[in-house]
């Protein structure tokens, strides 16, 4: 019996089992196509179609969306979304590819909407049926995300006329939703700011144009969306007017692993079925990788290196871990705020030691046989920055933790 | 046993940090601290042992130092857990006393084969340390350079901590059947101590010198003991170096919030908040890796080892990391003798190396996880 | 011959560079640069080799690709210094050439003792590259896996760097008499170049498969060779990775100075100002250890080997820090395929192990410094 | 011949071999009382006596002060002292105990000072008859020097009254003569400053009280001064009146290593006749020290440790000999300015290291016979914090490249 396992309920410990035994009937297998590392580098619908299939039948088996209430399309439990996790992760199942919908744009509706809204979009949303992307950046406005200037005037007939240039807009190439932040009063910086889900495949060629931008990957991933005059209900809004800024914030919680609901999430599988950004990876890269004869995991200087990684990822690990004891903690926030710049900058220093650990075969990339995995580190080593740089860099992380739990006074 | 969700770190665990927290603060604010360890600053004075017999007193009296006495044996029965909640707030106290050494020796002991007279001796109130450590600082019971005949020990065991406060010393010592485990008496005859000059002003650490001194065999297989033992230790002084960690943290916090430089608090230039949460992030890896390995210790995992080392490789580098980021930050004032910052700097840089340092941690880890190098 | 104060940069050399700089922007300024090389974005697209062969036929004519055959020889006679100029300029224009392939070939054939032919091939104008690292990438003669006999070589040379574009290779292959360097035509028969699929868009490398190709033989005792000829090797790898440095840092702290946030620009955030100046002080560190190195070469220092190591090894973390800062601190626009970032971010990521990383490096050092470890 | 020699001028050459043939008749030899490891730790008399007689010596032998006119007490030189240095250094003669005199006063008195002030005040300064400290920093002006609160009143005759505290005055104990940089007018930050010499141990107890400050070390080495209606003549201010700013920046330039005149320096020797701060030093101690049977040396892990310090140090060396190649700089400033910031962290780094390699025996502090070089390298590594502090901490001393080498917008 797992580690995990011991402390389920016994209806916990039910829904584990049901888990397991329909991942062991329906694990989709092998992809026919090669998977990207993430669900924001999905590049063509060979790729979005074969994932969006398994989180639909995911869904449809119970798996996604188990703690939402039932009549968002969630299953109405509690704490069973963990447990689906776990077992989707232990069984090395693909990843599920409607990420911003399930990770920002779900619990950000649970917490604002109506429940009209709610029951009209969360069942697709959680099905995977409709895909969702977040406009939030703007060209000028990255990390200052209050200085959105993407507009949205009313309407004499209670609607809403939006215009502007929303950036870094991962999936809306194929998204049918977006969650955005705009500006309706342009006095009020922080207090002049609006949220509203907008449908914006139907709306392509009819106010809304995406524009994909190409990562030094060479992979897609992310959008330029322009809006030009696009007319939305104003039951579409789900800030009191003005307050989108608060809104804007259970949206980052979430998307900064700090928000009170469990993310559904699976994965670990790519299109090389083993391949995952671990310490654990590296130790066996370095095992079968030879220098001069012998194995780099006989080198004492790579092993000292590798086992420094191993101890931040341990750590890493212990602290989420730690996360769950009050007892333990310090202030509230302290771990949850550290996740996404703990976790992007473990993946950037491990991706990079294992292009070490590969010597000159660290910079083979995709396509190159003799790559290391294939070349997924040298690519994953790059996207590593789309995580330290999105939804906050790293430095504007150091300025959250540094002001908000050490109290420290404000850096602009 | 699997280890439990929240660490087996229960309300009695919690209650018991308060509670120490409560008394160092009450017996030993850090002014009081202060002047009982750096009354004098000469650079190359003669070693001494500053501390306060009576809070120690008090502290066998709550229980504190048999709490890693086993339950059967006498023992209050609390996890370890519980006891790393205790040592970070020593460790945050900086209260010098016999209390982290005597812990240890009942971790060692607790996997000896004849330890019971050295569980009465701790369960009467007596405080004792390992001494084990060869002139090379290796803290491993192989490399003793003390020897056993007859009863009686010879040599010299070093970087012995605490031993100008404790009662008796727990030595490993070789003899005709291998290394054991002995008992003696401190103020027994043939016990030599030489008090090191050592940096750190809250602890003491000495070179002991046996000559024919009377023993006790308390554990035949020295080794052994000492590795099941281990990762306990190494949890218990990783928590040490959290309580210390959190309060250099959190006095540099304040101190660059009131302190005005460029007509702003210091904290709010990047170049001093950023290196402060990067302390606080490598406390927080060090504080979850020093529960983890406790937590793993009361259940018996398999990777317990590897908990232990993880725990202190973590721990030396965050002791060496938040000693000198408050230092740097606190400035000119940081330097000085009068500030309390250094008394935490130097108990940090002790802690560091002791019972191994990062480097040599890693190796042990990386053994574990690769396999020994092939030769 | 003892250092100049100077380095030995005269004039001259000084010359030469702003040459370089001039022709480079003139001829491929970074926006034609990137037309050239990403042109073509798909991710596991087939190699391609993408270079201007009209560019490198004036940098030929300018007597570049001559300027590491000794003077005797029919050389320029131009220190190693004047040349790492040239190849800093180079890496700051990222432009792609086999210039620095066919003068590394000039300096291995410089301790070669039949290496007539050669020079007389790269005095005619051939460009040429180095053929010996095996399949783990081990950059060592000793370690070939291509074999001669009877004027005929077999085997695999990995790694090999500008094969695409050059006209000949200089392959070490074991043979009865030992390890030597041999002389191939690339379009001779019995050679095949299979690209290798790497990261940097403005370089390219190949696995070339040799099939009874004819050879000449230009020296023969190839480790010797090559080890007299590596610091020079890796004095002018460091420039090239100075020179992208350059251009990565100055990049960034345009764009920072420019970019707002918060109402302020980038630059005034010290989480943003202090790392690039860490890079301003790698690169610095990096650059007085190429032209050192290429120095103590021209000097015929007894530190020579290891000057070429310290610079090498400076250089893989400098090549890493300098491309990892530069991507972070232009945020989403320099995580983009149309900012020109990318480009020298991955020149750099290649550069990094190029010729041994800086682990590798450190030990052949550590073997200079401390001698090697007992066995 | 060494290296160095090659390119000596012959006048330069014949003073190398005055140098060498007066040093090796003339070397102090072992001190009999233990030496600090810079002038700033001194502690008492019997100290400072030992090291103000070698540098009298030294001075009379033509040593000190060469480049320095001959009005001035100087040798009237060119590129001389450079030579003395570089033998008292490889003669591992003690310490100059005028350090601040020698480092920052002479400089700044040179280029600003009467040459009637010159000439009265430079000889007993180079000869260390004089010593001399500095009084910049204050409470509340530490890294933001310019807000310094110590007033001079002007008096109805011309003269000066002085009130005020400044702190972390090194040498102060045993000086007779300060710099000082005061404030002469409370509307302007940076234009209100006047800079003066001014006599404080004539004035002791008459205006002029100084209290030491014990460092963390345990040492002594900096003190507290305190002035209450010190009279001084104005003949002892060096600025255009308000423009003490420019007189205190050529002072720091020089403190920074950024000047342009040669500080005589010499030493290398303490108590422990063989022990440097330096790299060396470290794989020496590395050699010696052992640690499971082996020497460290051979353990390839502090191997590599070892090697990267020396990378860095190395490229220090040749970064300071690259500043004097125009053709092979960039920015003027680039190199001058990062001298102190490179040396005191490398110096922490160091000793550090060194400590490491110690293990247990790191904490052994001066007095314990097993300690490292008997405590030096731990004392060596708690003093490093008074150089990335001191004139600029390392932070101030990277927005400083930062704004006037590459030119970013100020931090404040």
């Amino acid at each position: 019996m797992s580690d995990a396992a011991r402390v389920d309920t016994p209806e916990q410990a039910a829904f584990r089992e049901h888990c397991r035994s329909w991942l062991a009937a329906n694990h989709p297998g092998e992809p026919p196509v090669r998977l990207p590392q993430s669900a924001i580098e999905i590049m063509n619908s060979d790729q979005m179609d074969f994932l969006q299939a398994w989180q639909k039948s995911a869904y449809d088996a119970g798996l996604v969306g188990c703690d939402y209430p039932k009549f968002c399309g969630g299953g109405g439990h509690t704490d069973f979304q963990r447990i689906a996790n776990e077992e989707m992760i232990r069984a090395k199942t693909p990843i599920l590819p409607n990420v911003i919908g399930l990770g920002m744009a779900a619990p950000t509706i649970l917490n604002h909407a109506s429940d009209e809204l709610k029951a009209e979009l969360l069942p697709r949303l959680l099905s995977g049926e409709d895909i969702w992307c977040q406009g939030f950046s703007e060209p000028g406005a990255g990390s200052d995300l209050a200085s959105v200037q993407t507009f949205a005037e009313p309407t004499e007939d209670g609607k809403w006329v939006i215009n502007g240039h929303k950036v870094w807009t991962s999936l809306a190439h194929f998204a049918s939703w977006m969650i955005i932040l705009v500006r309706t009063d342009k006095s009020h910086k922080y207090d002049g700011l609006s949220y509203f889900v907008v449908p914006i495949k139907s709306a392509l060629g009819k106010g809304v144009t995406v524009r994909p931008l190409i990562k030094m990957t060479g992979e897609l991933g992310f959008n330029e969306v322009l809006f030009d005059n696009l007319v939305i209900d104003d039951r579409m809004r789900l800030d009191e007017l003005g307050k989108g800024w608060q809104v804007a914030m259970t949206t980052l919680l979430f998307e900064r692993g700090a928000g009170n609901l469990d993310t559904p999430r699976a994965g670990g599988m790519t299109s090389k079925a083993s391949f995952t950004t671990s310490v654990g990876a590296v130790v066996k890269l370095a095992k079968e990788t030879m220098r001069g004869g012998k194995p780099v995991s006989d080198d004492p200087v790579m092993r000292d290196k590798i086992m420094q990684e191993l101890v931040k990822e341990e750590g890493f690990i212990h602290t989420s871990r730690r996360a769950r004891v009050p007892a333990l903690t310090d202030h509230p926030m302290r771990i949850p705020l550290q996740g996404k710049l703990q976790v992007s900058e473990m993946h950037q220093r491990t991706a990079n030691l294992a292009m070490e650990v590969g010597g000159a075969k660290g910079s083979l990339y995709l396509g190159d046989e003799a790559a290391l995995e294939g070349g997924q580190w040298t690519l994953g080593y790059m996207n590593s920055f789309g995580f330290t740089i999105a939804a906050g860099t790293s430095e504007v992380q150091r300025n959250i933790l540094g002001e908000r739990v050490l109290g420290l006074p404000k850096s602009k | 046993m699997a280890q439990p969700k929240n660490f087996g770190y229960d309300d009695d665990a919690a209650a018991l940090k308060s509670q120490a927290e409560k008394f160092f603060n009450d017996r030993l604010p850090v002014d009081q601290l202060h002047a009982l360890v750096a009354h004098d600053s000469t650079p190359d004075r003669a070693p001494v042992v500053d501390w306060k017999p009576e809070i120690w007193a008090e502290m066998v009296e709550l229980g504190w130092s048999i709490l890693t006495v086993p339950e059967d044996k006498g023992g209050l029965g609390l996890p370890l857990v519980a006891v790393a909640g205790l040592i970070e707030a020593q460790g945050k106290s900086a209260c010098p006393s016999p209390l982290l050494e005597t812990l240890n020796v009942g971790l060692v002991l607790s996997h000896c084969d004849q330890a019971d007279a050295g569980f009465e001796a701790i369960l009467e109130g007596k405080s004792a340390a390992l001494a084990f450590a060869d002139q090379d600082g290796s803290y491993e019971p192989s490399s003793t350079q003390v020897a056993e005949m007859g009863g009686k020990l010879n040599g010299t065991a070093y970087f012995v901590q605490e031993a100008g406060k404790v009662d008796a010393l727990l030595v490993a010592a070789k003899s005709a059947e291998g290394i054991a485990w002995y008992w003696v008496d401190k103020v027994g005859a043939g016990v030599g101590i030489k008090q090191d000059a050592i940096i750190d002003l809250t602890r003491d650490q000495a070179t002991v010198t046996f000559t024919d001194a009377e023993a006790v065999c308390l554990g035949s297989d020295a080794c052994k003991a000492f590795n099941a033992a281990q990762p306990a230790i190494l949890a218990l002084l990783a928590a040490d170096v959290v309580g210390s960690g959190e309060w250099l943290l959190h006095t540099t916090v304040e101190y660059v919030s009131v302190r005005k430089q460029f007509d702003r608090p210091l904290g709010f230039f990047q170049g001093v908040k950023h290196p402060l949460v990067n302390v606080m992030l490598a406390i927080d890896e060090t504080k979850s890796l020093a529960y983890n390995a406790a937590c793993a210790y009361d259940c018996g995992e398999p990777n317990t080892q590897k908990a232990g080392h993880v725990a202190k490789a973590s721990a030396a580098e965050t002791a060496d990391f938040s000693a000198s980021r408050a230092v740097q930050m606190h400035g000119g004032i940081g330097f000085t003798w009068e500030c309390y910052v250094h008394l935490y700097f130097k108990r940090q840089m002790h802690s560091k190396a002791l019972y191994g340092d990062a480097v040599w941690h890693r190796a042990k880890l990386a053994d574990i996880v690769f396999g020994p190098v092939a030769a």
